[in-house]
């Protein structure tokens, strides 16, 4: 019973973080709103006891992962004056798509009632197993493939972002004539699209 | 007790909500970057009520993939947005828009 | 025997051939007497031969003479075969045919003496003279046709023969035009004729006929035609075009712009009849329909009387021979028309000897006028070329049917034939025929008249240089002259009451009004005093005598009758309005047709709308739908949720029933 | 264990070499990073004939079905080896041309091998799902290593976040299917969806999932409308890597096909093939459509290659082992022939300027008869004239759907290739009617013009003899 | 002698490759470009000549059967023969192609490799499709052959070239695909692409129609019958000579061929359900094309109308048959409307490549092809002006060359179908002079219009040598076309009754 509160009340704060998070203009808010919609999430997986996972979205999650999100909006120091003027106009459709595909799936989960008696197997309640434990056994043992290539995912990631982000030294800024020459309309001129002055009173 | 509709309910609303992020959000490309973090959550979300309800570890094992998966995504993600931002000095979804037609 | 008279037919046909091919194609090494040589002794030796043949059927009493001489092709089991037949109907016309063209042959020497297409026209007439051997000779329809559309050609070639003069070529593109109207007819009849007797060969086509006496068809939906009607009127369409009957005559006329010696030739002697000749070789067919009879009758009255009409009021020398033609070949028309066939044979025959006379005799003046051929410039002239002058009386004198002369008995025994027949409207074409007497003397001897007496109106230069034309010239004429006058005392009896032409033609009892005529026939001599009782003689006489009163005595008359009876006048000019009817409604209606089709249906419709139509929408669409892409990441995403929810949707649905 | 291991040779010696390469890279001093190059060329050429000596013929299983190797997979596998040894060596020539190699890029390369090797022989979602993000996290990162290049960052940043927002899509559906059959393998899934044809319940359920799996899919072959990113990422990313993206990943999609839908979902035929029906006449009819109104090739080919897709679905729609070798043999052939078209841009392209006009290409056949030639054969055979390939690969394809009575489908297609053969067309009218407006002669290596040339006369010479090919992936998929 | 050698393949092989070796020698030596050309056409011409002479007349069966596995996964195979309908029309393609390339000797300036690689190239396709067995052989000869005539087009061509090439290759390129799609159904069915095979397949009512209209695509086009036949007056007027004759020659054949190969024994009930609509159609092309060549002002459009009548007159021949095998159950009529279609085709083949030949002479001089530009031709060129005459009679259907034998017989047989066919057919006679003596009036005939004419040369010793090759085989087949007729008689003669048995059940 309780734990039913807790679950309705966690889920009401991460809906209505991520929302946040997809509204608010700074990017910063964005990021903060976005570690608390983590921080729900992990309470719920909690009740769900998904104990191992609930701690490791906090600790890499909100540990590494956003605080990279913040390193980089801190480090390219946008200005976020263009960045604030209001969505406002797309706010309705985004709104309008989002309970659209809200009905779709839940006519789809009520049309199905779920619960475990429909589900196509159960396997018995595992009794008092450490879920860490058994994670990391199943890491090692069954997932041992798919773990080796989680591995290689993350060699590549860590060799294209130093590669993309690396810079040899500073850019030279002597210039080369032939580029000069050859240069391509689409790689000087960007149209950018501009709403018209508003006429003032 | 909570059943399993509820909290499937509560990943699809989740979803959606990123899903409406990333076509509202016409301004910060950042942000987008965190509606696909979100969508992954929601994603999570499925896969650990799935393994509750069952009693399955393999829906957890698969959540734990895709927490690594997507740290790297983002990793690579932020990536481009600095080489992005390098060279045009903006990270507005708007200006995004020289490859067309 | 039967094999070496089929050399000697192969001999008659190709010996032209040969000359022709040689004089065409190599005349610059052999020259123009070589070309003129090679070409008469080519026609000579198949002349000589015909009169050869002539001998072995007619006297000789030799078999008829018909075979195939190679397969032309074989399909779906039936034979088209290349072959001769040879009785006294083809012999007749073999004799007339090369004679003629030997003749005119010679003639030509002298009257194209200086015109640079020397070779090629020896070349042209030695060809035509084959054509109409083919076309004489054969078998089967095939064949006829086959010669049937060779004449045309090579007459299309001669009309043109100066191809620089507009008019000739104008002239020629309408006769060839106008006989293809002719030969559409023509072609269907053909094709009756093969699925009704799933042969070709006049023999077995002839055979069968009977059984088909009482036939139908059933052309448009719901009436049934007798199916000979349809098949004889089908052939007559062709005979009408060959044989220039209204309303199909109007090329023959033009066809004066081709060289004298072809008008002689072509246009007068030989191709013009072979109208008249398929008629009378398909008897076995007519006989059998009546309609198919009065129509022929018909046309041929209507053509007859209108024809010789036209010929008072032209002034060109020539056109009035070429008006003459036309009512002449009404005559035989009519006398096909009665079952006459003989009769229209006859007249055929003695008509082209005296009509190629006074063409040559015609041209020989021209000659004299250096290529003056308006009349009202001539006038005179018997003092300065006699021969011509008598030799054009003679032929003046068989054209009106002076007693005893040739044209006397053919033309004669027509009218009687008409008299004497029984068929719808041939009371009619009895008065069309007796005042088309009348007429032709009138115009005969107008043209003679103004030509060879009163006073002389030709320039002074013309004047000062009158003479008689060579001999090359004068002795065509003579010669033919004399078959003008005798030809025909000879040939009345066997040919008409005879048993001329045997097996060659068929006549059915009820329809043979020869065989009438031929009961009170007492030899040529009481056929001759006979003629005095009666009307046409008296015709002709006046006629001639209003034409001396007219242009001897009172040279004013005419143009004060013209103007008088101005309509009348204007309309003869006019040829009835059959040019103009033409041109404006076929000529220029066709060309309006394609025109039109072309533009609206061709260009606008199929290629602007459908074609290029499509092409431009798929453009202009795809030149739109391109925008879609903004190459706005959000509008990305959008257009992807889009497509999902639209799955979904499709989904839903599925999982809502 | 070890028998497992055996099986993984492949897979396990590439990840190995590419690691070594990355180590070697640092010590490629020169320019042109010749050492790394060849290594990485040698790696594959090493792992093309460890899978052609090495691996079984017979389907087997390992690593808990999370592998499985079968004749499709190890067909598929090499022929990815081989059209990536061919990609790279054009690459290289390219990157050599602007001079901006970059040795991490064929390690990347080489990573992006492994993921489409993984997805090739994937057995279970989840391997399917590491597979494609290994593969696409590579293609990220390789479109962007041109930091200079301003459409090569936008290129990137589309593709990236479209990719993830596919890839969060495909997800979703994996977990409902996960959740409706408690398990990951593939063949339990096909068991589970076999009993789910008499439980509705669950099979709605599995639609539903099957639904998202369906647009991860379109996504990653670029089928309309999940197509959005092609034509900007084919024109946006240096030709190299547009030359990479349009052809082995294809064929990696490919297997992910084959695998999720056939091996996985077979007894949902008559769901997906609706879904695939609805997707495959519009991405027809859209990618020949706009292609017409383009002007820079790159982008044109980019909506031929959505137009291609489309008709590739056909043999998967058709539902049957026949049709699947049909789309087999479509996918290689197309990946052959958009290799030399690419190839062909490479070559006439200098450094700072990109041959990407479709004017660049007028009166190519003063300038170079011969690669005007060879240009031509791409041209038609992508439109699908005999003798040759392309033609057989439409040829298959149509048979296999109207033997399965789609006649009206079949209809619609042809209708859309004769509207794609006007774009073809008209480059070989610029190549061979118009005058050339410099008439500079081609210079590039020999390397490159023996490669391309050999590119092309394949395309004519398999024109002729397509049996042995048409066998093999026949012998794949039964 | 009886030396068994592959004819088939020699005869599509050998100028395929001998296209190729020209392509690699280049432009550089012109001179032997041309010579080896020329001596490879003469050589196939010669191969075919003989091949003629091993023709055995007396049997429907396919003759020099040749048979190899090609893609055995699908049951294809390299499988050729030829039989009376196909054998005709490979000897016309030899032959012209010799013709052809002569014309082209001194005309074509740039790039002659290409071009003359491209002939021969079109000649092996060419026969490949008449020589074709296997369905799918055929198609893939009768689609390829549109790469090297897109190019000759193309390249080669007038100003509106480019229109014109892509309308041709797209036009036909539609058509094409929905033959395959019937091709692949019927594979579907009989597991063979062998044309025998898919002759004996029955199949309902409903799919004979569906395959035939398919068919009809195809063929309409190519042959090609109104109104899918706007392609052929542009493309004809914008290629150059040599791709006319060959257009007009040969390609426009095949689909008559076609008509004859698939869609008459593959669908005979529909046919016979259709053929009041073929018939119809063809009818059109005869009157409404007859009056729209009447008014062209492009010699070459003209012709290319007249060709397009001229074709009505062959698909007229092939469908009339049903009606009069119902009018006068027999099918001596229907056959010989069958051969007269086939003579058609073969004569037109010679009559139309020789009178593009002409308009080409004298395109050559003067650079243009309005008939309003030229007049008194006559005066400069005697020579040319005879052989043209010859030509344009001929093209009028002038009995005694073999323009004639076809339309006698169409028009013979469809009288006894129907009076009223006979009559329209029978138009032709008329129009047909019209068109084609107009244009020759204005042309040859009359003064000499302008100085272009003045300084005309008349016809040099090779295009006199072809002229009067044409004129030669034009005359003779109009004399004694027998022997084309005993070529074909059985092959028709057993179609025909093949067609006539029903294949639905």
């Amino acid at each position: 019973m309780v734990t039913q509160y807790i679950f309705y009340i966690f889920a009401a704060l991460l809906i209505f973080s991520a929302s946040m998070v997809v509204t608010v203009r700074n990017p910063v808010h964005a990021a903060l709103f976005l570690v608390l919609a983590f921080f729900s999430s992990a309470a719920v997986w909690l009740i769900l006891e998904a104990e191992f996972l609930a701690i490791a979205l906090i600790l890499v999650y909100v540990g590494a992962v956003m605080v990279l999100f913040l390193f980089v909006v801190m480090m390219l120091d946008i200005n976020l004056a263009p960045l604030r003027e209001g969505f406002a106009r797309f706010l309705p459709v985004g709104i309008v798509i989002a309970i659209l595909m809200v009905v779709a799936m839940g006519t789809v989960f009520n049309s199905v009632h779920f619960n475990e008696a429909q589900l196509y197997v159960v396997s018995p309640a595992a009794t008092d197993v450490d879920n860490a434990r058994a994670l990391g056994k199943l890491m090692f043992t069954e997932y041992l493939y798919p773990f080796e290539i989680a591995g290689a995912i993350l060699l590549v990631a860590i060799v294209a972002a130093i590669s993309l982000t690396l810079r040899k030294g500073r850019p030279r800024k002597s210039q080369d004539p032939s580029d000069q020459v050859r240069v391509r309309r689409e790689d000087r001129v960007r149209i950018v699209k501009m709403d018209a002055e508003k006429k003032s009173g | 007790m909570i059943t399993l509709g509820q909290v499937l309910l509560l990943a699809a609303i989740l979803f959606c909500i990123s899903v409406a992020g990333i076509f509202i959000n016409r301004k910060n490309v950042i942000i987008l970057l965190m509606c696909i973090e979100l969508m992954l959550l929601s994603v999570n979300m499925n896969f650990i009520a799935f393994s509750h309800f069952l009693h399955d570890m393999a829906g957890q094992v698969f959540v734990f993939f895709i927490l690594t998966v997507a740290a790297a995504e983002s990793a690579i993600g932020l990536a481009i947005l600095v080489v992005l931002f390098r060279n045009r000095n903006t990270i507005n979804v708007e200006e995004l828009g020289s490859l067309k037609g | 025997m039967n094999t070496d008279m089929q050399s000697i037919y192969l001999a008659i046909v190709l010996s032209p051939l040969l000359g022709s091919l040689i004089a065409g194609l190599f005349g610059k090494l052999i020259g123009r007497s070589g070309a003129h040589w090679v070409t008469i002794i080519g026609v000579g030796i198949s002349s000589l031969l015909s009169l050869y043949a002539y001998k072995h059927l007619m006297f000789d009493g030799g078999e008829i003479f018909n075979s195939a001489l190679y397969t032309w092709l074989t399909t779906g089991g039936m034979q088209f075969e290349i072959g001769f037949i040879v009785d006294q109907l083809t012999v007749t016309m073999m004799v007339v045919v090369t004679f003629v063209s030997w003749m005119i042959h010679i003639y030509t020497i002298g009257y194209m003496h200086d015109d640079p297409g020397y070779q090629r026209f020896f070349s042209y007439i030695s060809l035509f003279t084959f054509a109409m051997l083919m076309l004489v000779m054969s078998n089967n329809f095939l064949q006829l046709f086959f010669g049937w559309e060779a004449v045309g050609l090579v007459s299309y070639l001669l009309i043109g023969f100066w191809f620089k003069r507009d008019t000739a070529i104008f002239a020629n593109l309408k006769a060839f035009l106008v006989n293809r109207v002719g030969d559409f007819g023509f072609l269907l009849g053909i094709a009756a004729v093969l699925m009704t007797f799933n042969t070709l060969d006049y023999n077995q086509v002839f055979a069968q006929a009977p059984d088909f006496a009482n036939a139908t068809v059933n052309i448009i939906s719901g009436s049934e035609w007798s199916l000979m009607t349809v098949i004889c009127i089908c052939l007559f369409i062709g005979a009408m075009g060959k044989s220039a009957q209204v309303p199909l005559h109007v090329w023959l006329p033009d066809s004066m712009e081709g060289p004298t010696p072809i008008s002689a030739l072509i246009h007068a002697a030989t191709m013009v009849t072979a109208g008249i000749f398929m008629v009378a070789r398909m008897s076995p067919l007519f006989e059998l329909s009546e309609t198919a009879l009065t129509f022929v009758l018909v046309i041929g009255s209507i053509t007859a009387f209108f024809m010789g009409l036209l010929g008072l009021v032209q002034n060109d020398i020539k056109r009035v021979v070429a008006y003459s033609t036309l009512s002449q070949l009404g005559y035989m028309t009519v006398a096909l028309g009665v079952s006459a066939y003989s009769a229209a044979i006859f007249h055929l025959v003695t008509h082209a000897f005296f009509k190629a006379l006074l063409f040559l005799a015609a041209g020989s003046v021209i000659i004299a006028m250096h290529h003056e051929q308006d009349m009202r410039k001539m006038g005179g002239l018997y003092r300065y070329m006699p021969i011509t002058w008598v030799t054009s009386l003679v032929g003046s004198l068989a054209l009106i049917g002076f007693p005893g002369t040739a044209g006397f008995y053919s033309k004669d025994a027509i009218i009687e034939a008409v008299h004497h027949s029984s068929l719808p409207f041939s009371d009619w074409a009895y008065i069309a025929v007796l005042s088309g007497v009348f007429i032709t003397a009138l115009y005969s001897f107008r043209l003679f008249f103004l030509v060879f007496h009163g006073k002389k109106r030709m320039d002074r230069h013309t004047w000062e240089h009158l003479k008689e034309s060579p001999a090359v010239v004068t002795v065509p004429l003579s010669v033919l002259a004399i078959p003008s006058v005798i030809l025909g005392a000879f040939l009345i009896g066997p040919m008409l009451f005879g048993d001329y032409f045997t097996s060659a033609i068929y006549v059915t009892d009820q329809h043979n009004v020869l065989g009438m005529i031929g009961e009170d026939y007492h030899g040529v001599w009481a056929f001759t005093l006979h003629a005095f009782q009666a009307a046409p003689v008296y015709l002709a006489l006046s006629g001639v005598l209003v034409a001396w009163l007219l242009y001897i005595k009172f040279p004013k008359v005419p143009e004060k009758i013209a103007a008088r009876l101005n309509w009348v006048y204007q309309i003869l000019l006019n040829k009835y309005g059959f040019d103009t009817f033409n041109q404006a409604v076929f000529a220029g209606g066709a060309r309006k047709t394609g025109g039109f089709l072309w533009q609206l249906g061709d260009v606008k419709i199929i290629d602007g709308v459908l074609i290029n139509g499509t092409a431009s929408a798929v453009r202009w669409f795809s030149g739109k739908i391109r925008n879609i892409q903004t190459g706005h990441l959000y509008d990305y995403a959008f257009t992807m949720i889009i497509g999902l929810l639209l799955l979904l949707a499709v989904f839903v649905h599925h999982i809502m029933e | 264990m070890l028998s497992q291991i055996q099986l993984v040779i492949p897979e396990l010696v590439l990840l190995i070499l590419a690691s070594i390469a990355l180590v070697l890279d640092t010590y490629s001093t020169s320019k042109e990073k010749l050492l790394t190059f060849r290594f990485v060329q040698i790696s594959l050429l090493t792992v093309i004939c460890l899978m052609l000596f090495l691996t079984p013929d017979v389907e087997s299983h390992a690593f808990n079905n999370h592998f499985i190797t079968d004749p499709m997979s190890v067909i598929l596998k090499t022929v990815i080896c081989i059209i990536s040894l061919v990609v790279f060596f054009y690459s290289h020539e390219y990157l050599k041309e602007h001079e901006n190699v970059r040795g991490e890029y064929f390690v990347l390369g080489l990573f992006a091998v492994l993921g489409m090797m993984i997805m090739s022989s994937a057995a279970s979602l989840l391997t399917v799902y590491l597979g494609l993000e290994l593969l696409s996290l590579s293609l990220y990162a390789m479109i962007a290593m041109h930091k200079e290049s301003l459409s090569a960052s936008e290129a990137a940043m589309k593709y990236f976040v479209l990719g993830a927002l596919a890839s969060g899509l495909l997800l979703y559906g994996i977990s409902m299917l996960y959740g409706v059959t408690g398990v990951l393998d593939l063949q339990g899934i096909s068991s589970a969806a076999a009993n789910s044809s008499v439980d509705s319940n669950m099979n709605q359920m599995m639609v539903f999932g099957l639904v998202f799996i369906v647009v991860g899919i379109a996504f990653k072959l670029g089928a309309v409308p999940f197509h959005m990113w092609v034509p900007d990422i084919y024109e946006g990313s240096p030709t190299a890597v547009t030359l990479f993206i349009s052809t082995a990943p294809k064929i990696a999609a490919f297997a992910m096909t084959i695998r999720l839908l056939s091996d996985g979902l077979q007894d949902l035929l008559t769901d997906w093939q609706g879904m695939l029906v609805i997707l495959s006449i519009l991405s027809m009819a859209a990618g020949n459509v706009i292609a017409i109104s383009q002007t820079n090739i790159k982008r044109m080919l980019a909506y031929s290659t959505i137009a291609h897709v489309g008709f590739f679905l056909l043999g998967v729609i058709s539902g049957t082992a026949g049709g699947y070798a049909g789309s087999m043999f479509y996918i290689i052939v197309y990946a052959l022939m958009s290799m030399g078209s690419f190839g062909m841009i490479i070559l006439l392209g200098k450094k700072g300027f990109e041959a990407d006009q479709l004017d660049d290409f007028k009166g190519l056949a003063k300038r170079s008869p011969w690669y005007a030639f060879i240009m031509l054969i791409l041209m038609f055979s992508m439109a699908g004239i005999p003798p040759l390939i392309g033609f057989w690969a439409k040829w298959f394809v149509i048979k296999e759907v109207v033997a399965m009575g789609y006649v009206w489908l079949v209809a619609v297609a042809v209708v859309f290739s004769v509207i794609g053969a006007f774009y073809y067309l008209r480059i070989v009218k610029l190549m061979y009617f118009d005058e050339p407006e410099k008439m500079s002669a081609i210079k590039a290596s020999r390397g490159i013009r023996l490669v391309l040339s050999m590119n092309g006369l394949a395309v004519l010479l398999l024109g002729f003899i397509p049996g042995a090919l048409m066998a093999l992936c026949i012998s794949a998929l039964s | 002698m009886e030396l068994n050698l592959p004819l088939l393949s020699l005869l599509i092989w050998t100028p395929i490759l001998g296209g190729i070796w020209v392509l690699f020698v280049g432009d550089r030596q012109e001179e032997t470009v041309k010579l080896f050309s020329l001596i490879v056409s003469i050589l196939v011409f010669i191969i075919s000549v003989y091949a003629y002479f091993q023709f055995d007349n007396s049997t429907a069966q396919l003759q020099f059967i040749e048979f190899r596995e090609w893609i055995p996964v699908f049951n294809i195979n390299y499988h050729l023969g030829v039989d009376g309908i196909a054998f005709p029309l490979i000897l016309l393609t030899t032959f012209t192609t010799v013709l052809v390339i002569l014309s082209a000797w001194e005309v074509i300036e740039s790039r002659i490799s290409q071009f003359m690689a491209a002939f021969l190239m079109l000649e092996g396709m060419m026969n490949g499709v008449f020589a074709s067995v296997d369905a799918m052989l055929f198609y893939f000869f009768w689609e390829a052959m549109l790469i090297p005539m897109f190019l000759i087009i193309g390249i080669w061509g007038g100003p509106r070239r480019v229109y014109a090439t892509i309308k041709f290759f797209l036009y036909t390129f539609l058509g094409s695909v929905f033959m395959l799609i019937a091709l692949l159904y019927m594979y579907s069915q009989a597991g063979s692409f062998n044309i025998m095979d898919l002759h004996q397949l029955p199949l309902s009512l409903e799919i004979q129609k569906l395959i035939f209209i398919a068919f009809f695509l195809a063929f309409a086009v190519k042959i090609p019958m109104w109104p899918v036949h706007t392609w052929l007056p542009d493309a004809h007027v914008e290629a150059p000579t040599a791709g006319s004759v060959i257009l007009a020659a040969i390609m426009l054949k095949m689909g008559g061929y076609g008509f004859l190969r698939f869609s008459l024994p593959i669908a005979p009930d529909a046919s016979m359900v259709l053929d009041g609509f073929m018939i119809a159609l063809s009818l059109i092309a005869v009157v409404y094309i007859g009056f729209v060549a009447l008014v062209q002002t492009d010699m070459k459009k003209l012709i290319a109308y007249s060709s397009i009548s001229h074709m009505g007159f062959v698909t007229l021949g092939f469908f009339v048959g049903f009606a009069i095998f119902a009018n006068t159950d027999s099918s001596a009529g229907a056959v010989m409307a069958l051969e007269g279609g086939m003579m058609q085709m073969i004569s037109h083949g010679f009559i139309s490549g020789a009178l593009f030949l002409c308009v080409g002479v004298l395109y050559d001089r003067v650079h243009s092809r309005e008939i309003s530009s030229y007049g008194g031709v006559a005066n400069t060129m005697p020579k040319f002006a005879a052989f043209m005459m010859l030509f344009a009679m001929a093209n009028s259907g002038l009995p005694g060359t073999s323009g004639f034998v076809g339309e006698f017989l169409v028009i013979l047989g469809s009288y006894q179908a129907n009076f009223w066919i006979a009559f329209l057919a029978a138009m032709t006679l008329i129009l047909g002079a019209a068109y084609t003596l107009w244009m020759y009036k204005r042309v040859i005939f009359g003064e000499i219009a302008n100085d272009d004419v003045a300084e005309l040369k008349d016809i040099n010793s090779r295009e006199m040598f072809f002229l009067s090759v044409l004129a030669i085989v034009v005359l003779l087949f109009g004399v004694w076309p027998a022997p084309i007729f005993d070529m074909m008689h059985p092959t028709i003669e057993n179609l025909f009754q093949h067609v006539l048995q029903s294949k639905t059940g």
